[in-house]
């Protein structure tokens, strides 16, 4: 359990992670998120109830749209999630997976993640004979369409972070700025990444993984130590801002169920 | 004419040893048709291809778990927040599971194409940025947009052999009721030859005529309506029950290894008769069971 | 972020004269969105392509006989047992209306394809032996099956810029419940860029999540809503009323030839106001309006 | 009106096509029916509570599979016919179209319609100046498929039964054996034409129309006359049998708003 607790505040990294992205979500946006996904269901609902009130999002498994509910749990696909503003099929989401006009947020992660912000959900090693095998990539290879990707992970560390990775399931910004130009994909490409230590963005020039802030308590170096590729860190890093009260009252109430508690 | 029939006959009629392509319905933890499963692993018939939903989980990891499974098609095999496939990861990594590596925007459309007698069905753009289309030629490629002139992504048809497939009523015809989400089983139920329908409940037709608009699988596409209360359990039951956290963890505690899920596999499938877990499992059913909160109230017209 | 708009401005702000493609909904004499194809015709916006879903009707012919057309992309244009629809028939006959001869299958898929951003949509075998993709290529072409090395029919995504739709309910943010048949008008709501919805009944929020499985239109999809209480009339509103076969014989009456057309549009249409032309149907509407038979018990959850 | 009352019973044309069709409709048949579709529907509707009670039928606009609904109603689109078995989306059944495997009849029709089965819906005359624009060709492209068609009429003259199709929209037996060879179909092509005069099906060997029974009262020469081609006419020709008393006691149930009552 790490819990920083070096104000009156005290906040779990998980909750700080949910109230980072939260804070990049917009009034307009509509967003959708796949397995496993207490941290952006909350950081969307947390918008929703503060200030994005007319956000728009889908939860990946049931397909429905904004779900009124609380406690939020851990599974997408649950049936409570049905308790929501409409209903969609996984196919009416698999088709406006297609089209970066409407959705607007996905939200990623991987086994691994590398500089560019590809994503890996299928094996760490030799594809054929892989060291990790991993779930699979399910809807990744909608990164590619969508407007923004916002990435997080609950794993800062050098086999996450790589320079490459190895299996591409999850496009970012490919091989960097060329291959991306190249491409001309409808979608954004990655805009955020945010882990238990930091809150990480990318450089517009050379389209690599750049430090934005640490959160509370922890180090630049701490940071760097625990990323596989060379992280661009501008020579003044902020700390992530505390959640306000307001923020973690809000959170709370969702959580119940303590998903994002002492994580 | 009746098309209900008991587990053990449903699966020998329907479910050959070494049969092609098999889809299991269900996703995650949602719906998973466990009853048709276990009696699959009972009867030990093979299965060539395995296809899931986009996400599959205990349907697919039990079958493997047995050693019954050749090839998997799928695009995730997981127990979401609990863990990893135990069985799923160990055969890849091993090499004793071939994988046809999907995403799920292919097996949505492959299996609308696969539905619909479509010869293939064009991909939007984005898979082949990825590394998918490269590992799996047998069912990506690409050709020409005779609109552009650009050269994209396609996708085959799915057309399984198979489906095993949970509803939450059904008549004896097979006219059935999806209670909660429809993950993509009914466009397995449209795409397959072949579809056999577990149901928590069978009811008749004047019965599940009340809610036509809820009534979306229609008898002509079912070849086996089978009544199994409890079936998905332990996963969940949209409309019936929850799924059990704690029976998912206890299945990834006993299969660290092979010889581990194969003590499970025993235990918990072949050493019994499908009620006889069910009765071992009636207490906890029970605990699960949806109450009559705001979403039953809502979906009560679904209930029998 | 209320999206609610009077008719008038509904009309004014999405559809500018000139617009491209317009996809209007409803199928045969049902839920065809009239109130907004009148204040299209009372603001005198030219269309330059409409579409229909796989069977227009009314919708289609008040705006053609308006003289708004340009070109139509179809797949029928009639009234069904009352008779062929007149406007439409003469305007290709006299040459005054082009039309990009279409087939059910096409608008379908070409919409699910539109939906999805998919490139194309390859085709079920057969529409190749009929004279269709002849006579539009600019919809249909042919390619090649990777998979097979086949040649193969496939057809163009439909991209509507607007969609005139039609839904029982919504609340202010668009999103909304169809009580009938859906026919396509949830594929174009899908595939269009702009969608103006006219509902019976604008209700709260609350209310409409009171039935999230009858919700099937997300508001995020919708540009605006309109309250249009009657406004299919003369043709159905499933949940709400019956379509006005007498209206429609009427209509045919008048419509014999260009002038009658025009006669009837100057009548019903562009020398009344929307609320005005709903006083003088009152009656009628209020005769056509669904009792409290079975189905209406059936389908009582969808109502308000 | 035109009644047929050369025997103690009394039924019109359209009440003896529509059983017609029914005594060609099995236990074990999918069918499918489009636009203004009272004779099918009640032909369905017959089948299913005379010979086949397990005949499955769908509603081609609504697409309800079973309505329940007497009296039958005139518009495929009908809500009343949301009152069903099961409900499909058109997307569902436009799919199911694709799949001669599924469903097993289909009703079709034409403006035109040619010694080989071909239908038009579409244009009579030059397509780009039609003296004759038709509706429009809905489903009917889905004829190379299913897997009977039986195609029924109202007109039975010289007008729609023409040498060819001025504009091929719902394939028959294409230009005949050698070109229905060739394209190999998955359908098994037209098996019955019914009009008010006659029942006529297609010659194996030739694929052409061939006169099968004349209705009670017609004669052989006003079916030839009638024809724009040539239609195979054997040496004996029975006379369609008339519906049984049972048979018009159930349809008439079914047509308490007399769709087909004196056409």
């Amino acid at each position: 359990m790490t819990v920083i607790s070096d104000s009156s505040l005290t906040f779990s990294r998980s909750e700080l992670m949910a109230v980072e992205l939260s804070k990049r979500l917009r009034n307009d946006d509509v967003t959708v998120m796949g397995t496993a996904s207490a941290i952006p269901q909350i950081a969307c609902r947390l918008a929703q109830l503060t200030h994005a009130p007319d956000l728009f999002s889908i939860a990946g498994g049931t397909c429905s749209v904004n779900p009124h509910l609380a406690p939020v749990v851990p599974s997408c696909g649950d049936y409570d999630l049905l308790r929501a503003d409409t209903s969609l099929s996984l196919n009416d989401v698999v088709l406006l997976e297609g089209r970066a006009d409407v959705l607007t947020v996905f939200f990623a992660g991987g086994l691994q993640i590398d500089q560019y912000g590809n994503c890996n959900l299928v094996a760490v090693g030799d594809y054929s004979h892989p060291a990790l095998r991993g779930p699979g990539t399910v809807g990744l290879p909608f990164l590619s369409r969508v407007g923004r990707v916002l990435i997080y992970t609950q794993s800062h560390n050098a086999r996450t972070f790589v320079e490459h990775v190895d299996f591409l399931s999850g496009p970012g910004f490919l091989q960097g700025p060329s291959s991306w130009q190249a491409a001309s994909l409808p979608g954004g490409g990655p805009q955020l990444v945010v882990t238990p230590l930091c809150t990480m963005g990318f450089d517009p020039e050379t389209l690599r993984m750049r430090l934005e802030t640490v959160h509370p308590g922890v180090e630049v170096d701490q940071v760097r130590a625990a990323t596989g590729f060379e992280l661009i860190i501008p020579s003044s890093i902020p700390v992530t801002p505390e959640p306000t009260a307001e923020q973690l009252s809000v959170l709370r109430k969702l959580d119940t169920n303590g998903l994002l508690k002492g994580k | 004419m009746s098309k209900v029939l008991s587990l053990p006959e449903a699966v020998d009629r329907f479910v050959p040893d070494g049969v092609g392509l098999v889809s299991v319905g269900g996703m995650h933890l949602h719906n998973n048709p466990m009853a048709l499963v276990r009696e699959v692993i009972r009867q030990n018939r093979r299965i060539k291809r395995l296809l899931t939903s986009p996400c599959g989980a205990l349907n697919a990891e039990l079958l493997i778990a047995a050693g019954l499974i050749d090839e998997i098609a799928t695009s995730y095999v997981g127990f979401e927040h609990i863990g990893l496939a135990p069985s799923f990861r160990r055969g890849i990594e091993a090499g004793s599971l071939k994988i046809l590596e999907c995403d799920e925007a292919y097996i949505t459309h492959g299996l609308y194409a696969g539905a619909g007698g479509l010869p293939f069905v064009a991909l939007p753009k984005g898979i082949e940025f990825t590394d998918i289309p490269k590992v799996n030629k047998e069912n990506y490629s690409f050709t020409t947009d005779p609109f552009t002139g650009d050269e994209v992504p396609v996708g085959a048809p799915l057309k399984p052999d198979v489906a095993l497939l949970h509803a939450y009523q059904a008549d004896a015809q097979g006219n059935a009721v999806v209670a909660g989400a429809h993950f993509v089983d009914r466009y397995m139920a449209l795409a397959s030859k072949t579809v056999l329908l577990q149901v928590e409940q069978i009811v008749s037709t004047k019965e599940i005529s009340k809610h036509p608009q809820g009534t979306t699988i229609p008898g002509f596409l079912v070849h086996a309506v089978i009544e199994a209360p409890g079936g998905c359990y332990p996963t969940a039951s949209h409309g019936a029950y929850e799924f059990d956290h704690q029976a998912i963890v206890e299945y990834l505690g006993m299969a660290k290894d092979d010889d581990g899920a194969k003590g499970y596999i025993s235990k918990f499938v072949t050493d019994l008769s499908e009620q006889e877990y069910l009765e071992k499992a009636a207490e906890r059913l029970e605990e699960l069971r949806y109450g009559s909160g705001p979403l039953a109230v809502a979906l009560s017209d679904r209930k029998g």
